[in-house]
């Protein structure tokens, strides 16, 4: 395993620490138990908004800690949910008054881990509202499954659902923003190389060179099946047809276009998957109205990308497109 | 023998080293169909459990310190796990251990408390989890051990309870080989899921052979 | 090779395309010969800036066109410098009547291409200075080499120059702070792992699992020296004494630090580093006044970082301070 | 034989087949000590020049068209390589041909122009790309294949010249193998550079070859 890092062990805590140093600006990273919060703290009278999962997934979640998006963030181990004892306090700190609104990828750990962390929270006096992403069509959404998973659309509902509560909405509205990002938005993904977790060491699947692994999620876990290496225009296809079927899109409407990339992928080849998506999406009729290109919601190195679409709606395109300013994603 | 504070807490340490000796094994497993923590999750849990259990020596050996009570070692494991482990097995072993601490608040407990014990920590874990037998987890292996503690104590006493259990969740946990995931990441899988142990059903089969290795001992 | 790709001839062009519907509202692409300009063209009295090289560094340069930086960038096939006939009408679409300041990269085909261009241009009426940035500490700046090469501080000196014109200053001005730059920037980077060209097949250099390569340009060429994998702390100082060392840092003084990912690395990999940059810089008595951290200036999806640093003053952090707004750089 | 438009037609015709059967291997040696795209570059650039030169042999061939010179051919060979190639090589070959065609706007050329030629295209070469010989460049190839074409001028004829010169720049090419490299990206390698024949070196000797090829034949 050849990473730019120290002691595997300590990969998550150096990382935060050079984090913490180049964003003073923006963010104040707290230690034992870890989280990571908006500097200033939380904003009085303003809906606060936390996140968080397992690391791994840089820029994701503590990238998105800033005006206009999260107010705290909290990383756990590489790819293991975070304890309730980083998420309490950060539920705490970003509490202006006004209520939070938690976050949450659909995994059991990350699920399990917050329900804790919100009873506790709440017993100590807070107001919780959580809102659970799983926009991952991989997973079948079914009784066989734990459920779909949350993947790159959970960059969508913390933009928008920050961007509504900057706006001074209250927590029933920025939840209720919240849930309707969820319902719109679908994600499926792709990998060509497996990602190796610092402390495992060795890649976390087998995927042989002339192979690509279709609906992976986020966590260097196996998708649901393997096809030949085929050109990136098929692959595109793969990605954005399912997606688009699952969200019934239909003729004339518009949406939000996300390809993200794995976190080993170059920009470049994110744009051919981003062209042919959404050329696809042009011959459903449907109008790709705002865009996003980049590694936003990764697998430590894993080379792959996933297609996102989140369905549009004058009220969430201005939410969009309000200002946010975070150490990954600004404008 | 008695089942005292002594016991639950060679108990513990005694997981400790299990998962630590067995780490590799439950982290294969997890790659296999999950994401390859779990050994990792439980080790770091577990030895986070004996550093407060080594505190907490240290204080009680101070004159005065208060009796000490089953309830509170598992207690103390209880949300150690839950703050440290992560992932869903440190929400489920954590609440495990925090309903079967309440069913153990005196300093000696009995056969039937055992059983009671038992149930409180299988109890929890669906309560939290939702999963029922036959989905490939942990559950697959409490829910037998469960069964067979609660069998043998009719005929015996709490070492036979922890026994009977302890080869249930054994053989439970190799039981959920065939088995397709219906919960937790390995469900992500779908079919492909078949043919593995589930990781958690074999970190309980190891928690309650510690359980039982724990009765022989006198001083841990 | 697996990469999410068409034909690997047209990797260039099919980039291109998505990278134009993406970001329809800043950049225009144009095909035969190929170059990206700003949306609108070229404003009436600004300086123009104008950069250009191969493909495989996104988003280095077409994706710091936009408004307070490239009026427009000429990318080339992947790491192959583009020809004059490209190079030619983007130096002609950035002439606001105040003249064009040419940014290249101090690499034999990149000069020489330009060098062509801008003659063919000036013949044809422009106004045009050519600035060459050479920040490659790797290579000894003596007659012994091509000269130190450009990396990942052409960024540098492009957002600078670029909010100099903004300022609306002449074109000996931002030529002059152009050159400011090119002498107060130094960088070095490592490989962890090499980067395949599309159209080739197979890694630039072989590089052994145990090996990382200091001293690597951007262009999958070999390094200098091999050394046998290190932690990240070890190597963020083989990366940054060199820096620091060439530039003669000294107590007292600040700046920029910019630690640069390959296209493959991670960024929490790429905060590790910075980290401990950063700690050298501050053992040295530097003050990091100014940071950024994040893959700009790649190898296709090669793995491996660089350590930037640019001394810093009033002007020139107050430049970089000024207003960004492109694809791949904004605040 | 007479050196012609159609023998300049020829020699570009063939150097593009010769680019395009050794593409692997001037690849392989930029691969060694530089980035690997020679070979690339150069067939993108000659082929484009033969799509030229096949475009322009139509318009020749309808009644009217102007007598061809060896300068046009040379000519439309410069400004395609400049505008195609790209990397050092394109501007490099560019303004090689460019300076060639200079000096043979006749319809037929004699040795005194072919070794001018020559001339003309090595300092094409230096005027922009800065070499002396011995810094592992295709000066190394050049100088010696003009030096060669002079003598060989002075005792036969342009065929002789030809062949002397393509001789030489072969041999220079291999005599680039040990050296330092201390012009284009080889430099960056330092003494690394050394073992491996320059890539521009090889590309001028198959260049010159060609010419000498298209020597024998008298159609396309
Ligand atoms: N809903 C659930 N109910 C009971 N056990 C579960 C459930 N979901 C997962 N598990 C158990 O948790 C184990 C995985 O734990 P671990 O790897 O530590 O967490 P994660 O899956 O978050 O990485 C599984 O092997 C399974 O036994
Ligand atoms: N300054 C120079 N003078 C003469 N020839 C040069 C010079 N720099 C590079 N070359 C030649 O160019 C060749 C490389 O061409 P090519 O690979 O096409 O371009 P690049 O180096 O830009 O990738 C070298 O092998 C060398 O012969
Ligand atoms: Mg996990
Ligand atoms: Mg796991
Ligand atoms: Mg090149
Ligand atoms: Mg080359």
């Amino acid at each position: 395993m050849k990473k730019l890092l120290n002691d595997p062990e300590n990969a998550v805590a150096d990382s935060l620490a050079g984090f913490a140093l180049a964003h003073a600006d923006l963010v104040q990273v707290h230690h034992d138990p870890t989280y990571v919060t908006r500097v200033g703290g939380a904003t009085t009278g303003k809906v606060g908004l936390v996140s968080g999962g397992g690391s791994g997934h840089e820029p994701l979640h503590c990238g998105f800690v800033g005006d206009g998006m999260l107010d705290a963030a909290v990383p756990g181990a590489v790819f293991t949910s975070p304890t309730p004892d980083g998420i309490v306090p950060a539920l705490h700190a970003a509490d202006g008054g006004a209520g939070v609104l938690a976050i949450v990828k659909n995994y059991t750990g990350d699920v399990l881990n917050f329900d804790l962390a919100v009873e506790i929270a709440e017993a100590e006096g807070a107001r919780i509202s959580t809102v659970v992403v799983n926009d991952d069509v991989a997973v079948e959404n079914s009784t066989h499954t734990a459920g779909r998973r949350g993947v790159a659309g959970t960059l969508c509902v913390e933009k928008i659902a920050g961007a509504a509560a900057m706006q001074g909405r209250g927590l029933e509205d920025v939840t209720r923003i919240a849930r309707r990002v969820v319902e719109n938005v679908r994600s499926m993904g792709v990998a060509v190389t497996a990602c190796t977790v610092p402390h495992v060491g060795k890649p976390s699947f087998d995927l042989p060179p002339d192979e690509l692994e279709i609906g992976i999620g986020i966590h260097g876990e196996p998708g649901r099946r393997r096809v030949p290496v085929a050109p990136a225009d098929e692959v595109a296809q793969m990605l954005l047809d399912p997606v688009a079927d699952d969200l019934e899109l239909s003729r004339g409407e518009r949406v939000l276009l996300f390809v993200n990339g794995m976190g080993g992928t170059p920009s470049s080849e994110l744009y051919v998957v981003y062209g042919r998506a959404r050329r696809l999406l042009e011959q459903r009729g449907v109008t790709v109205a705002r865009s996003l290109v980049g590694s936003y919601v990764t697998s430590l190195e894993m080379q792959g990308a996933s297609v996102t679409a989140l369905r549009l709606d004058d009220e969430l395109e201005a939410l969009w497109d309000a200002p946010v300013h975070t150490a990954a994603l600004r404008w | 023998m008695t089942l005292d504070a002594d016991w639950a807490e060679r108990w513990i340490r005694r997981t400790a080293d299990a998962v630590v000796d067995r780490r590799d094994e439950l982290t294969e497993l997890d790659r296999e169909i999950g994401d390859g923590d779990h050994g990792e999750n439980l080790v770091r849990g577990f030895r986070a459990v004996v550093a407060k259990l080594d505190a907490r020596r240290a204080e009680a050996e101070e004159p005065g310190a208060s009796p000490r009570l089953v309830g509170d070692v598992l207690k103390l494991t209880a949300t150690t796990l839950m703050s440290t482990v992560g992932g869903a097995s440190g929400p489920l072993y954590g609440t495990a251990f925090l309903r079967a601490a309440k069913v153990t608040g005196h300093p000696e407990i009995d056969t039937r408390t055992i059983v009671a014990m038992l149930e409180s920590a299988l109890d929890g874990i669906t309560a939290r989890g939702k999963a029922e037998p036959g989905e490939k987890t942990m559950v697959d292996a409490w829910t037998p051990a469960v069964d067979a503690a609660e069998r043998a104590a009719g005929e015996g006493d709490e070492a036979d309870a922890l026994r009977a259990a302890a080869a249930a969740a054994d053989a439970g946990s190799t039981a959920t080989i065939p088995l397709v995931a219906t919960k937790g990441r390995a469900s992500y899988l779908g079919e492909r899921s078949a043919g593995h142990e589930d990781p958690g059903a074999r970190s309980t089969a190891l928690l309650l052979a510690a359980a039982v290795e724990a009765l022989g001992e006198e001083n841990a």
